[in-house]
């Protein structure tokens, strides 16, 4: 057997352009199957005489190959190289078959040529557009129980994955002075003027080579020679050419504003043993300085009775099988058409020894040359006829065919019908950018009119048809000059609209105008008739273009036949919206990079493997990984975190305090606009002194917090939350920037400048002392809330005398990458003293004992100064700050607020739940009325009880009453109390 | 993914490197600590949310780190013009004001032409 | 910075880099480390450029997008009013900026970032896998700087010759770069 | 008007369907109306519904510029829930989960409401306490939300990854059963078919361009693409564009419009059987009826009214879709769409009446409008006859932002530390 037969029955030997040698083994559901490399697996299944690739939405009806293209609305498949590697709803007819591809039919059960859910089809008449919004409402709960789960079964295509993908994608940002979409004759012509120009261009093309429809279009002759030959040794010299990028297998998925392009590069799927550190595909995101669009068109099917059956396809669909892949669609093929073009394909198709049935044109008066050629190849042409019905049961087997206008009926046998209704320009893109389109009325197409970018569309997608005329407007958009000459063999004409003779409103046929959702011409006639008279009505009461391939065969068709219900002229009734994307993307390559360890930085402090090392257990904050508790062997969470506060404060504890965020405010005026920023006033703030400030917004509300040194008359660290050090920074440029100009400051983000270490609990002057130089660290020469500049272990440092626990305490800033040899070098003493490492947890718990709080814990975006008890720290003195109005706002001032208060249950062993909600009454109906909730609470190994931080409406004024903390499966009595928990004195943090 | 021309660097960049920041020339009252209620709500929360012409205020924060204003057709979302933080509203150059908007996605769903 | 001085008692503190023992690249982009230097990021106001510049022993660029070298010393504007100074080993920036006299800010950021440096003829296509900028030589030359954004990180981007740039990245966000840029290098071999 | 049932559809079906009269007329308007609502959204539809139903009042016509339904009707992606924090959130939603419950018999139009759940992902300490604070106060208000262990959040999503490797691992989920999602052209078409057939006037391809006011300052009515036509009362219910219709009155409203992407997938079998939403990496998804995966994108960071986003916002969603469910990166995105958001500076809608007599606003509902819109239709229906607001609604006014009593959904799940 000859390499060719292997490959298919239905092979034609000399015909197309692929390599009889060069094959590749493929399967289809479980039956092994014979391709040739360039094969997509349409062609190769026709190959082979397969035309039931698939079956329909809503019907199940058998369906085959309409296109060849990635319009393709039924002959989707499921694509695997493995389990993992599983892709469904692929369009067969762009799929190009690789060595060991295995391919599976979906929308069927138990097989393919025997679907039970083609009982469907018996009880169609049923199923009218629009019927499930007027039934399945009784009883109420069978919707949810019994009538949605059927439909849900029943719906959808392709099985999802069910395993992680293994492949990778890739991003890449680009730019560029043309773009071009379409490397057909209009955008290889566009392409070679550009890059003459010596502009950096972009020609994208969605197809393994460029030549677009001299794929199918063999007669087409450029520059003298054959078109696709002037294709290919086209593409090969822009390819040589710096300052051009070919991109194929590349499709243009989006174009969005400003000149900016999705576009999907398909890297590996077609390749049988991909090269691992490729990636499957490529995202690249270019911006274009000029967009030209030379996307082509695509042709239509006829809209008659039983067109749906495989077997039947577009016309130019079998000559690209055909021409380029040397396929027969069938032995005796009928052609169905209203435009010229099907008449070539039977020429074709006749030349390489195909027996054509009949040319069945709805047309009454062909062109002379058309029916000149069509005699003497022998085929006859009935011109004035319609195809009216068609036959057979998995594939077509004969063809109704009727004069316009009755008259009887015959039918022909054939195995394959081909069909062309005309050709729609591929507008997409062109409206995707915002430009709007207007209909042509001879030729019944939209075609773009006014522009919203800087763009132009050339060709067959700007309605130019004829090739001379098409040159010269690709040469002219590329910019450049190029001399360029090209011949076809016919010149086309005619095309249709909407349902074909017997399809008409009188009749009850099933005419497919959207394959894949199985929308009939009549579908939309029901639309209509129920008062969807807006086009996006339509669409949405059937489906009508809403599959997968996006109406990109069914929205013109839809369109005319819901103008003739409406009688009204097509532009009145319409166009629906081109949407990104063009063909669908898969969300691997919208990812790209951004999975995993890529998917967001997590952020680590220079002392994480220190932490890691000893066994730290870590919280994500923001970005942040922060050390959450240190287990030691056998302690859960409770007890290391007891142990932790324990040791805290009886001997010490160190804490990573990196994530805080840091601000350098540097200037003369620094502690003017720190005045204009913090409710706080600064200027009373000496150097080597630091105060604990507010920052409020314009609302008055606690925006951010945090304790702020001054190094110098001019120099201040202000510290931020560590969630909050971005947005501080922000806020505080724009007020900078845009309200207080004049103000001779600037700010610096500095919190990875410094690593952070802090040491507190009664030992932690012991403990730093031998480290620290430059600084007396007594009480008296260095109190709570000093800082200085110093020296750490030969390295400048900032030492701040700071605590967040109550306890002496000191805080070491050193540059970052000394860090972790600081921190091992101050960890080993404190360990031999007997302190602990503490995370994020005891932390909590230690400042929730004093009282302390947690901006974005204890506070939301609702909680003022005073709310939090922090009163004190809102200057009454200063004419300005932000946040100084909108604190006398008549809500803010008055009574009842909730403020934050402590809560000690009345059982000392119950902690609450954060988040629970505190009631007066735990008895009363709901809806309760709430008087705030729980906003921390903890077990205090400390206090040897539980605690909590609550906000309670009129807070301060209930300490001493009970109320109640409702849970889901008990009510918790509360006492109020005030906030500090620990050490009321505050004796303590003096050391 | 919009293209803006910052007035600083003098550079159209990708909308990655900028923030937005509200609508422009909003300024904050001198003597803020005195106004009435209204006047507070109307400095804080009202806006034009114009559609069509709108100035705004961007930030190249992940550029130059400046603030600056821009003049937007909300509509077609074109850059009229950007100029910098402090310059008073400028008025739109002559081709963008006379400039007829398109207003497409809702109007070709009703209505092409 | 200072690596010597004063020592007492313990050892002088010994300095971890962020991207210690990181390696990647690929024949097209090859992925290096910088070492440590100083860094400075200066701000001040026009009139003071000159003074400042000459403390300095480096012009301090005033147009857009562009640096200047000298002395060891590379200035980078990053915006009308600012500038990231970087100096090889300890150059005593902040020292030197104070002898201008001239009012500034300088804020020591030499731990703030770190550097990865990318060269070969795939850097540029490594380095936009993340990064939306125009990077051809036309748009962003030999010398050319600038604050962007990578994936999902910000960066400074300085290009030290046609095939090779300067990526300086705040160190938490260091690996995050090092691995996209890991993953735009093998992408720019394609 | 012929009411829909399995008996009419199959009787239809013996007689190719040619029976079925239209959903809802399309008349020319008259002079002069009671009551006009601009804007034929869910909300605008469902308040002509309830007006005429509720409140007898049925000389009343819906203006619409486009096609109804065509706003944020049906360009969301139709979740359902009422767990909201504050008591104000709590009643309107709850009132319109309640509505949902029962929308279908009452307007006798299927619209789907499916209460396959909603699911919020908790990532860490500060999501924990944030729902259980949602979780708390919704028990008490009587509205069903549960707290679910990472198991318990597998077990209900079986596709969910929650292994401890991930980037944010979740450590937990808050669950309303009762929420979901219904089909959004139905409830525009429900609405309207029911409204039309109590006499309402639904006028569409009408522009509003004007506002007409009386020497009071009263309203007259409203000047059109078509004319003008007198009311006696002004509705205004139009989503993004309130800030455009209200300035003709020159009323001013805190809102700015911003575009909001979604995006769905190629049609699956079943894989997904709830609404999940993840604050911590910004995701929601939900699988269709038909199929597709509908995901919500983020909102783009400007003012825009041109219904198209940036990619970038896509892409960073689905960066989030696929770090929470791995096995989708080989899932399709099929189309993506735009729609324009009224946002509000606290989140939370305005409405109530207006400075302007006769005048009143439905507006600012943000991300949240699609769920709200039984309850909110018939609310402001209630406010249009009334002339003052329900109780459920009274919160709502725009009094709000003088006083500072805002309704701050956001802040209170504000993230610091």
């Amino acid at each position: 057997m000859s390499a060719s037969s292997n490959s298919g029955a239905f092979r034609i030997k000399g015909a197309g352009r692929l390599t009889p040698a060069r094959t590749a083994r493929f399967t289809f559901d479980g039956k092994s199957f014979t391709a040739l490399e360039g094969d997509t697996v349409a062609s190769a299944l026709l190959a082979h005489g397969v035309h039931l690739l698939g079956r329909s939405f809503k019907y199940h009806r058998p369906r085959g190959i309409l296109s060849a293209g990635p319009e393709e609305p039924n002959a989707l498949i499921d694509v695997s190289r493995d389990a993992a590697r599983r892709q469904p709803n692929v369009r067969a007819t762009v799929q190009e078959v690789f060595d060991g591809a295995k391919i599976v039919s979906q929308n069927r059960w138990p097989s393919l040529k025997f679907d039970v859910g083609a009982i469907n089809n018996l009880f169609s008449p049923f199923f009218a557009a629009g019927f499930y919004y007027k039934t399945f409402m009784w009883p109420r709960e069978a919707w949810v129980k019994v009538y949605e789960p059927f439909i849900r079964r029943a719906a959808g295509l392709g099985v999802a994955p069910t395993e992680e993908d293994p492949d990778h994608y890739a991003n890449r940002y680009a730019h560029c002075d043309v773009l071009i979409a379409g490397a057909g004759v209009a955008g290889l012509t566009a392409a070679l003027s550009a890059a003459a120009t010596g502009a950096s261009v972009f020609l994208v093309d969605e197809q393994p080579e460029v030549g677009g429809a001299l794929h199918y279009d063999a007669a087409t002759m450029i520059d003298g020679q054959n078109g696709y030959d002037w294709a290919q040794a086209s593409a090969a010299k822009l390819k040589a050419m710096p300052n051009v990028t070919v991109l194929t297998r590349t499709t243009v998925f989006g174009y969005y504003n400003h000149g900016f392009l999705g576009l999907v590069e398909r890297v590996t799927d077609h390749v049988a043993k991909p090269d691992k550190s490729s990636p499957r595909e490529r995202l690249w995101q270019v911006r274009a300085k000029k967009v030209v669009l030379a996307t082509g068109s695509i042709e239509r099917h006829m809209v008659f009775a039983n067109n749906d059956r495989p077997g039947i396809m577009l016309a130019s669909a079998a000559r690209t099988f055909l021409n380029h892949h040397g396929v027969a669609v069938g032995r005796n093929v009928g052609v169905y058409t209203a435009h010229d073009s099907a008449y070539e394909a039977a020429f074709d198709l006749r030349r390489a020894g195909v027996s054509i049935a009949a040319i069945v044109d709805n047309r009454a008066d062909p062109s002379e040359a058309l029916l000149a050629e069509a005699r003497a190849l022998g085929i006859s042409v009935l011109s004035g006829h319609s195809v009216t019905d068609t036959g057979g049961r998995l594939r077509i087997s004969s063809m109704t065919v009727a004069r316009n206008g009755g008259g009887n009926a015959r039918r022909i046998a054939v195995d394959a019908l081909i069909i062309s209704a005309g050709w729609t320009p591929s507008v997409h893109l062109f409206s995707q950018s915002r430009g709007k389109l207007r209909f042509d009325d001879v030729n019944q197409r939209f075609l773009p009119d006014i522009y919203a970018q800087d763009c132009v569309s050339i060709g067959g997608c700007n309605g130019t048809d004829d090739l001379a005329e098409l040159i010269d407007e690709a040469i002219a958009a590329g910019g450049g000059s190029v001399a360029l000459s090209g011949e076809n063999r016919f010149e086309w004409t005619g095309g249709m609209i909407g349902a074909a003779e017997g399809a008409g409103p009188d009749t009850t046929v099933k005419a497919f105008v959207d394959f894949q959702h199985d929308v009939t011409a009549k579908d939309i006639r029901l639309a209509v008739r129920e008062g969807m008279h807006s086009i996006e009505h339509i669409k949405r009461f059937t489906t009508n273009g809403m599959a997968s391939d996006q109406g990109k065969l069914s929205n013109m068709h839809g369109l005319a036949i819901a103008a003739e219900m409406l009688d009204r002229p097509i532009p009145k009734v319409g166009l629906t919206t081109f949407r990104a994307p063009y063909t669908p993307v898969t969300y691997g390559t919208l990812v790209g990079h951004s999975r995993g360890e890529l998917f967001d930085p997590a952020r680590k402090t220079p002392m994480h493997v220190l932490e890691t090392a000893e066994g730290a257990e870590f919280e994500d904050v923001g970005n942040w990984k922060r050390a959450w508790y240190y287990p030691k062997r056998g302690e859960d969470m409770l007890a290391a975190v007891n142990r932790e506060c324990r040791t805290v404060r009886e001997v010490a504890g160190v804490f990573n305090g990196s994530t805080l965020g840091k601000i350098e405010v540097v200037g003369p005026d620094a502690a003017q606009f720190l005045n204009l920023l913090y409710t706080n006033a600064w200027d009373s703030l000496k150097p080597g002194k630091s105060r604990y400030g507010i920052m409020t917004r314009e609302d008055g509300f606690v925006y951010d917090d945090g304790v702020v040194g001054r190094l110098a008359e001019d120099r201040f660290h202000v510290t931020t939350t560590t969630g909050g050090a971005p947005r501080v920074l922000h806020h505080m440029e724009d007020y900078l920037q845009t309200e207080f100009p004049h103000l001779r400051v600037w700010l610096t983000s500095t919190t990875e400048q410094w690593a952070v270490i802090a040491v507190q609990g009664p030992k932690a002057r012991e403990i730093i002392q031998p480290f620290v130089e430059g600084v007396d660290l007594s009480n008296e020469a260095f109190p709570h809330m000093s800082v200085s500049e110093c020296s750490v272990m030969g390295v400048p440092a900032r030492l701040f005398r700071v605590s967040f626990t109550g306890e002496l305490g000191f805080e070491l800033n050193v540059p970052a990458d000394y860090g972790p040899a600081v921190w091992k070098a101050i960890w080993e003493r404190a360990e031999s003293m007997g302190a602990c490492l503490y995370g994020t947890e005891t932390m909590h718990v230690l400042r929730a004992e004093k009282g302390y709080i947690i901006v974005g814990q204890d506070t939301d975006g609702t909680v003022t100064p005073d709310d939090a008890g922090l009163g004190w720290a809102v200057s009454s003195k200063k004419l300005d700050f932000v946040g100084i109005r909108g604190l006398k706002r008549p809500d803010l001032v008055r009574e009842n607020r909730k403020q934050l208060v402590g809560l000690l249950t009345k059982d000392p062993a119950l902690v609450l739940e954060e988040g629970g909600q505190i009631v007066a009454d735990p008895n009363q109906a709901k809806p309760m009325t709430m008087l705030g909730h729980v906003t921390s609470a903890y077990w205090s190994e400390n206090c040897g009880r539980s605690i909590a931080l609550a906000l309670v409406a009129g807070g301060r004024s209930r300490i001493g009453e009970t109320l109640y903390v409702p849970l889901k499966d008990r009510t918790i009595e509360v006492e109020v109390t005030d906030m500090v928990f620990f050490d009321k004195q505050g004796g303590r943090i003096h050391g | 993914m919009l293209l803006i021309h910052c007035p600083y660097c003098e550079e159209d960049r990708s909308e990655l490197e900028f923030r937005w920041a509200g609508e422009a020339h909003i300024a904050r009252p001198e003597n803020i600590s005195a106004i009435s209620d209204e006047e507070f709500a109307e400095f804080f929360f009202l806006r034009n949310n114009e559609k069509g012409l709108t100035y705004e205020r961007w930030r190249h924060i992940h550029g130059c780190g400046r603030f600056f204003n821009a003049a937007r057709d909300t509509v077609s979302d074109r850059f009229l013009m950007t100029y910098k933080a402090g310059m008073p509203k400028q008025p739109v150059p002559e081709t963008g004001a006379s400039e007829k908007t398109v207003e497409t996605y809702e109007a070709t769903e009703g209505d092409a032409r | 910075m200072v690596d010597s001085g004063a020592n007492f008692g313990s050892d002088i503190a010994a300095r971890t880099l962020p991207l210690a023992g990181f390696h990647g690249g690929s024949s097209a982009a090859r992925l290096e480390t910088a070492p440590p230097a100083e860094r400075i990021s200066l701000r001040a106001r026009a009139e003071d450029v000159g003074a400042l510049s000459g403390a300095l022993g480096v012009a301090l660029p005033v147009k857009p997008k562009t640096s200047s070298s000298a002395n060891g010393r590379t200035a980078l504007w990053l915006g009308p009013d600012e500038w990231l100074v970087i100096a090889e080993g300890n150059g005593g920036l902040m020292q030197a900026a104070k002898n201008s006299g001239v009012l500034h800010s300088a804020a020591d950021v030499s731990h703030r970032n770190t550097a990865i440096l990318v060269s070969g003829p795939g850097a540029a296509a490594a380095i936009n896998a993340g990064c939306p900028q125009d990077l051809s030589l036309k748009a962003f030359p030999v010398g050319a700087c600038s604050r962007t954004v990578f994936g999902k990180v910000e960066i400074v981007l300085l290009r030290t010759a046609e095939d090779a740039f300067r990526v300086e990245v705040w160190r938490s966000f260091s690996d995050y770069a090092f691995g996209l840029l890991c993953e735009g290098a093998q992408d720019a071999s394609l | 008007m012929r009411r829909y049932s399995v008996f009419a559809v199959a009787r239809e079906a013996m007689r190719a369907h040619k029976g079925w009269e239209a959903q809802w007329t399309s008349p020319e308007p008259r002079s002069a109306y009671d009551v006009i609502i601009v804007g034929a959204g869910g909300h605008g539809l469902g308040a002509a519904y309830y007006l005429a139903k509720e409140h007898g009042i049925t000389n009343v016509a819906v203006i619409e510029k486009g096609w109804l339904g065509g706003g944020n009707t049906g360009r969301n992606t139709t979740i359902i829930r009422s767990n909201y924090l504050y008591e104000e959130s709590m009643d309107i939603y709850e009132h319109s989960l309640k509505l949902w419950e029962g929308l279908s018999q009452d307007l006798n139009y299927n619209v789907m409401y499916s209460p396959r759940g909603v699911m919020m992902l908790s990532h860490n300490t500060h999501d924990m306490q944030s729902f259980k604070r949602h979780i708390n106060a919704n028990r008490l208000y009587g509205i069903d939300n549960e707290w679910l262990t990472p198991e318990q959040a597998k077990a209900y999503v079986p596709v969910l990854d929650i292994s401890k490797t991930a980037r944010y691992p979740i450590n937990g989920a808050a669950l309303q059963r009762r929420g979901g999602t219904a089909r959004h052209d139905a409830v525009a078409w429900g609405y309207a078919r029911a409204a039309s057939d109590r006499g309402v006037h639904i006028i569409q391809n009408c522009e509003v361009t004007g506002i007409r006011r009386g020497p009071n300052g009263e309203v007259l009515g409203v000047e059109t693409s078509k004319g003008f036509i007198g009311a006696k009362k002004i509705g205004v219910s139009a989503a993004g564009h309130s800030s455009v219709v209200m300035e003709m009155a020159g009323v001013r409203v805190p809102l700015h419009s911003t575009p909001l992407q979604a995006l769905v997938s190629e049609p699956l079998k079943p894989i997904f059987p709830c609404v999940v939403m993840s604050n911590t990496v910004h995701a929601y998804i939900s699988q269709s009826d038909k199929g597709e995966l509908v995901i919500g994108a983020g909102t783009d960071q400007y003012n825009s009214y041109s219904q198209t986003g940036g990619l970038q916002i896509i892409t960073h969603t689905l960066d989030a879709i696929c770090e929470l469910f791995p096995i989708f990166r080989r899932v399709k995105m099929m189309r993506q769409w735009g729609g324009i958001t009224d946002n509000t500076p606290d989140r939370s809608p305005i409405q109530g009446v207006t400075p302007v007599p006769g005048l009143f606003v439905n507006c600012g509902w943000g991300t949240g409008g699609f769920k709200a819109t039984p309850g909110s239709a018939n609310l402001f229906a209630h406010l249009i006859a009334k002339g003052e607001p329900h109780r459920l609604a009274a919160g709502l006014t725009l009094d709000r932002f003088r006083t500072g009593r805002l309704i701050d959904e956001a802040a209170a799940a504000a993230v610091a530390h």
